[in-house]
């Protein structure tokens, strides 16, 4: 019987997309109506996205920020306005906002890295050379850029390459990250920090026909990573639950709407996907 | 001329039975300006009729309508006794009416022999046939005595008489059944006008109806028919070549004239 | 069968502002439709509170349009607005956040858009490298030079409430941001339709032979222009800092094409010569209307732009109907 | 004190051929300069795997820019080319994974770009509506399409050798993207340059009014060079889901510019009526030379950006400094 | 003009002993186009001299640079016996000297007046004073017998005439030393040609210089004191007004006269 908003970043990439899905699905089992909003990437958007809606006078809005200190203005009005804000994905600074659903990237970043420096040690000789295909215009890929290299460059054995920028656009990924193998004959593997970034990687693998050569790990499975699983050449994906972090933050508002309380930080965990669990995810793409 | 039509008017002379061009009640408004208030106008064939007048006094206006550049807001124009409805220039290229514009209308970025050849190409497959038309646009500049050494040179590199004499030769190249010139001498020298008369006159003799936009109103007594005269959108004289004289037609622009 | 020597009559002065103003006009006419739409299908369109909000939101765009209308009156294009902003906006948090004081980091922002603008117009003035590339150039560089600047992350900007004001205070009620919006566009207004300048722009826009012949300083007219789109640019990426209070690499993006789009709809000619300020502020905010509407009527984010394009065009198409039935093949850009 | 009656000396042709062709020269010497560059500073970049990898990347951008010259020729611009691709992109991984078999996708996904290139062209040349308006609500409306119909899913196309061949494969090993790039590219170099449509579509960009005026169907020649880059965006749009494997919305973001940054690096004048396909190939060529070769270079990507920019900026302005010493204030965009 | 100076020369008649305006050794390429191939010139206060010459010879490109719109590839410039270098027609307008052009040089997106006062715009602190400039316009635009009813048109709508007479009001209005007329009179009727020509002889006797272009070969008879002949670049004679015909004159031009 509660309106909700929801800001999204953009609906390019399948996460959000999973993550609109969830939520919609929680609101209308919940029978709340929820509304979203598109920013395309834009952070001046979901400010102006944000007042409209207190405005209208929702019940509450959930935002997944481009810019997480450029929110909080608004953040900051929603709550004044006596409409409560739960954060999803990108974590906000400190402020008013009742709750942050989501996982926190650099950690998963670093278990990724720390998953990639196990594996080179059991399965390539202890000795490798990675590069990232990056998206340098999104805070949370950098975070999980920064948590991964922080891990890797610490360890033995490993060259970093260069980083290059698929900036979020898989075809831009997809030229990026041939050049990057053609500028490193020798890659040993490559680390893509998002959805497009890794359907770009997976490709350009497969148009340099460097499956057998190449093994590539990145973030946010699609049906391209999972036969890249099965083939071989993909050795891991971060998988997170986007509809789950929609679906949570749906009911945190529920119940903030209805006189309850929630907790300030709701974790919704991560998965590494290698090819021992992937029929687990499988059902997804079909 | 002499009069051959079959209902004498009380005009001296009367144009041929079937005009090749006849224009009724032509009137055409630009915002709050009145181009045309309604215009009648007669044309025999191979009949020169020159159109002169003040300026603004509407003579580009008319012809634009007979080439289909502007549509007339009322009146009717009829080709050889059938009426027409022309939507635009190529109703009017179809019905072999070619004009020369008083601006030209040249593409500054195409080169001569495109120029002379536009909307005309000769083609094989449609592919260009440049060799053939390279032969053709030489002969056509010769006919004016201009001077143009380059064909390939882009039109906007040309001195303002060169440019005119690429549009004169680009309007009377294609057998042209109504050939109409606006000021087409404005920009030429002397010899170069002298090619644009005899060019005239030449077409003339093949049965073409001209019509001649010029201050030069010397030059009309060298080709022309016929006279009318333009005041202000409307058509206030009109004289056969033989029974007016340069003064007299000062006259009849500046509106000091006796009325026909 | 001929008339007698009269004089053309007066002719309807109707006739004449209505062929004048039809670029205007239309788009007005298109404003007040999608005025009444919305108001007629929320209930919440019409409150003072969206009213200012638009107002507010609008602003940054309003304000980069008024003097991208001056560029592209002289037939020019500034492709790297959206990157200027996002340059301003990053430099102001930086330059905040080591405690620089806040009417210092104005003046210094609004010197180095002026500066970035002035450079950009000396290629295209000065050197003759068209304003496509030099302003795409620009895009790039400027934005690459945002984005190390911040390193890809966003600087937050602490306990400036002057600056703050800036963009999210209020005086007589009205966002500081939609009055400093109307400051402007009133000025541009009147510089274009009343100043030497303004003739200038519009000559240079025109036949920049011509001007030139006639002695106008044309180059520096060009180069000038640039200057404005700079230093509006500054303005835009000051207020958005103010208002999200924060800076990024991540700001404005897409903005250039929202900027010339409300320009453009506004009337104004891409080929230069053609164009008013009260255009395209009728753009620009035709263009927030729009999407404050669309939100206010939750449709779906799937379908939204496909309506907003699809609701453009066919105002437009309307209009074009309407205004101007009988348009010839000139060009109308 | 005065010459007898001398006739004019015959003057140097090739003066005239260097300032005929001096935008094309200027690229070319440019994109020489590149490949000199970059061969001197890594020794990967003149390996025969390399230059074929920028050609199969390039072959996108090249297909639409060739069609985007015809276009930019007429004055007109097509800012949808990115949103046709992705359309295209997506309706091809639906149809394909829908079942139908590819030659049959090809050819549908043609006439569909056809189609809506056809739909645009038809509001711009017989509703007169300006160019720059009509693509930009196409570039709404068709990524808002393509968002829709994919709902945000990346979609796989699984064992489809024959389509992927496409966008993979190599013939006389040469990829087939690049042949398919370069047989567009020449025969658009033909059209423009030899045949009665080339011709046409210069005339209407150079003077639509004078075009009109002798018979040429002025209207449909500007709405047809739309249809030309409908069917290259189709062509891209296919070729790019053979090479990811996959269709989404979310391709070709930002192409419009890169293709536009392309044609006009070329020579081709926004203002119409000038333009070279061989030069729009050297400039498509050079932007994706200077992309692989600083990757190359191992450039940290945060002065990626900066750096392409400051490039071209850098290279067009000595440009112009070596081919048009004394340019004057004509327009040239 | 009686000759005054006081090396006498050779000539019937000689110019006054500084000349406005010297131009030595002019020449100017265009690609492979030799324009100008060397081309003296002088011309005195208060004269006006007729530059004549055939289609393409090198008649505006001439005056052109003398107006600073070309910079000559070699050659000097001296006015009152000062060598001076235009880099931009700003140079030249600083100096006086005003140009109507072939083509006109009209911004067709601003109205008439604006046209009139372009590069000349009256202002008070630096806005466009109006009320001054629509009183100024007007008297401007009678001095021409031109018909433009409505001020704030824009030139694009307006006839040949209307806007040659524009181009013409815009140059002789701002007190000239050097005034260029590049054939001024070539889309005018009868009436506003005379008054062009009336014009000429008013700045004359106010010692304005003036160099007058034209195909209309009698005209030259009513203003000229002095008439150069152009061929293909070079400068091939020069006659006093009073010791030559029209039919001399047309034999220069094409090349058939004896020479200086
Ligand atoms: N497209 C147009 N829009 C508005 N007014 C126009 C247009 N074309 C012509 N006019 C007006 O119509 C009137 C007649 O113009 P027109 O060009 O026919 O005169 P003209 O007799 O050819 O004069 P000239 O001898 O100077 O060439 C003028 O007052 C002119 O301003
Ligand atoms: N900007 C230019 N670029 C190239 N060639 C030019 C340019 N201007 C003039 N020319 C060439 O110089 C020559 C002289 O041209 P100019 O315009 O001076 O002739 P003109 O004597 O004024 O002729 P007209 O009587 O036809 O106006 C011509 O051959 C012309 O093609
Ligand atoms: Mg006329
Ligand atoms: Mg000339």
């Amino acid at each position: 019987e509660s309106t909700f908003a929801m800001v999204q970043i953009n609906q390019q990439a399948l996460f959000f997309n999973q993550m609109n899905e969830g939520a919609s699905a929680a609101a209308t089992e919940l029978g709340d109506e929820l509304v979203i909003f598109n920013a395309n990437n834009d952070p001046a958007e979901q400010n102006s996205a944000i007042e409209t809606y207190i405005q209208q006078g929702v019940d509450g809005i959930i935002v997944v920020a481009i810019d997480v200190n450029g929110i909080m203005p608004a953040v900051e009005q929603a709550v004044a306005a006596g409409i409560p804000v739960v954060a999803v994905d990108a974590v906000l600074p400190d402020g008013p906002q009742a709750a942050q659903v989501g996982v926190n990237n650099g950690e998963a970043g670093a278990m990724m890295g720390e998953f990639f420096v196990d594996y080179v040690a059991s399965e390539m000789g202890g000795e490798a050379k990675i590069g990232v295909v990056g998206a340098l215009n999104s805070a949370i890929q950098n975070l999980r850029q920064a948590g991964f290299e922080e891990v890797v460059s610490a360890a033995d054995g490993i060259t970093m390459a260069t980083v290059v920028d698929g900036q979020n656009v898989q075809d831009i990924a997809l030229t990026a990250a041939e050049n990057l193998m053609t500028a490193n004959p020798d890659l040993d593997a490559i680390y893509a920090t998002g959805e497009p970034a890794l359907l770009g990687a997976i490709a350009a693998v497969e148009s340099q026909g460097k499956t057998d050569s190449v093994k590539v790990f990145g973030w946010d499975l699609t049906a391209s990573a999972v036969n890249g699983i099965d083939a071989g050449y993909v050795t891991a994906v971060i998988q997170q639950d986007p509809g789950e972090m929609g679906a949570t933050a749906v009911r945190i508002l529920n119940d903030l709407a209805a006189g309850g309380s929630t907790e300030a930080i709701v974790s919704v965990p991560v998965t590494i996907v290698t090819s021992e669990n992937v029929d687990d995810f499988r059902s997804i793409f079909e | 001329m002499a009069p051959e039509g079959s209902v004498p008017s009380g005009k001296p002379a009367a144009v041929a039975p079937v005009p090749r061009i006849s224009l009724r009640g032509i009137r055409k408004t630009f915002g709050s300006v009145e181009a045309l208030r309604g215009v009648d106008l007669d044309i025999a064939p191979g009949e020169c009729v020159g159109l002169i007048g003040d300026n603004a006094a509407g003579k580009s206006t008319l012809t634009k309508i007979i080439s289909g550049t502007y549509v007339p807001d009322a009146g009717s124009i009829a080709i050889d006794g059938q009426a027409v409805k022309f939507a635009s220039p190529a109703d009017a290229r179809a019905r072999h009416i070619e004009m020369v514009f008083q601006d030209l209308s040249l593409c500054d970025h195409i080169d001569v022999m495109g120029n002379l050849f536009l909307g005309r190409e000769e083609t094989r497959w449609s592919f260009l046939n440049t060799r053939s038309m390279r032969v053709h646009a030489r002969a056509m500049l010769d006919d004016l005595d201009i001077r143009i050494p380059r064909l390939n040179a882009k039109v906007a590199q040309l001195s303002g008489g060169q440019r005119q004499a690429i549009a004169i030769a680009r309007a009377a190249s294609f057998e042209p059944r109504v050939l109409i010139m606006d000021e087409p001498t404005s920009a030429l020298a002397v010899a170069e006008v002298e090619a644009v008369l005899r060019l005239i006159n030449r077409v003339k003799a093949r049965g073409v109806s001209v019509i001649l936009i010029t201050h030069r109103l010397q030059d009309l007594f060298r080709v022309c028919d016929r006279i009318a005269v333009m005041y202000e959108g409307t058509k206030v004289a009109e004289r056969q070549i033989g029974e007016t004289s340069l003064e007299d037609l000062v006259k009849l622009i500046v509106g000091k004239g006796e009325e026909l | 069968m001929s008339a007698g020597y009269t004089e053309r009559g007066q002719g309807s002065a109707a006739a004449d502002f209505l062929a004048e103003h039809a670029q205007v006009l239309s788009i007005a006419a298109f404003f007040a439709l999608c005025l009444v739409f919305f108001t007629v299908m929320t209930d919440v369109f019409l409150t003072s509170g969206n009213i200012l909000n638009i107002l507010r939101q609008a602003a940054p765009i309003l304000i980069v349009a008024v003097a991208m209308t001056f560029v592209i009156i002289t037939a020019g294009i500034d492709l790297s607005v959206g990157s200027q902003v996002a340059l301003i906006n990053a430099s102001a948090a930086l330059t905040l956040a080591a405690g620089v004081p806040w009417p210092l980091v104005i003046l210094a922002m609004l010197g180095l858009g002026a500066l970035i603008g002035l450079g950009q117009g000396w290629f295209i003035a000065y050197q003759g490298i068209p304003a496509f590339i030099v302003t795409l150039a620009g895009l790039s560089i400027l934005r690459g030079a945002a984005l190390y600047m911040t390193q890809g992350y966003s600087i937050p900007i602490r306990d400036v409430p002057g600056f703050f004001y800036l963009g999210r205070g209020t005086l007589f009620d009205i966002p500081v941001p939609a009055l400093v919006a109307v400051g402007i566009a009133v000025i541009g207004g009147v510089v274009m339709a009343r100043t030497l300048y303004g003739r200038r722009v519009v000559a240079v826009g025109s036949n920049p032979e011509a001007a030139r012949r006639v002695g106008m300083p044309a180059r520096w007219t060009i180069a000038s222009v640039y200057m404005l789109t700079g230093l509006a640019s500054a303005v835009a990426g000051l207020l958005i800092a103010a208002r999200l209070g924060s800076g990024s690499s991540n700001a404005a993006v897409g903005f250039e094409l929202q900027v010339i789009a409300a320009v453009v709809l506004g009337g104004t000619s891409l080929f230069g010569g053609r164009g008013t300020i009260l255009g395209t502020v009728l753009g620009a905010l035709t263009i927030a209307v729009i999407g404050n509407g669309l939100i206010l009527m939750h449709i779906s984010p799937f379908f939204t732009q496909i309506v907003t394009g699809a609701i453009i065009l066919i105002a437009i198409w309307l209009n074009t109907r309407i205004f101007t039935a009988n348009f010839s093949l000139r060009r109308r850009g």
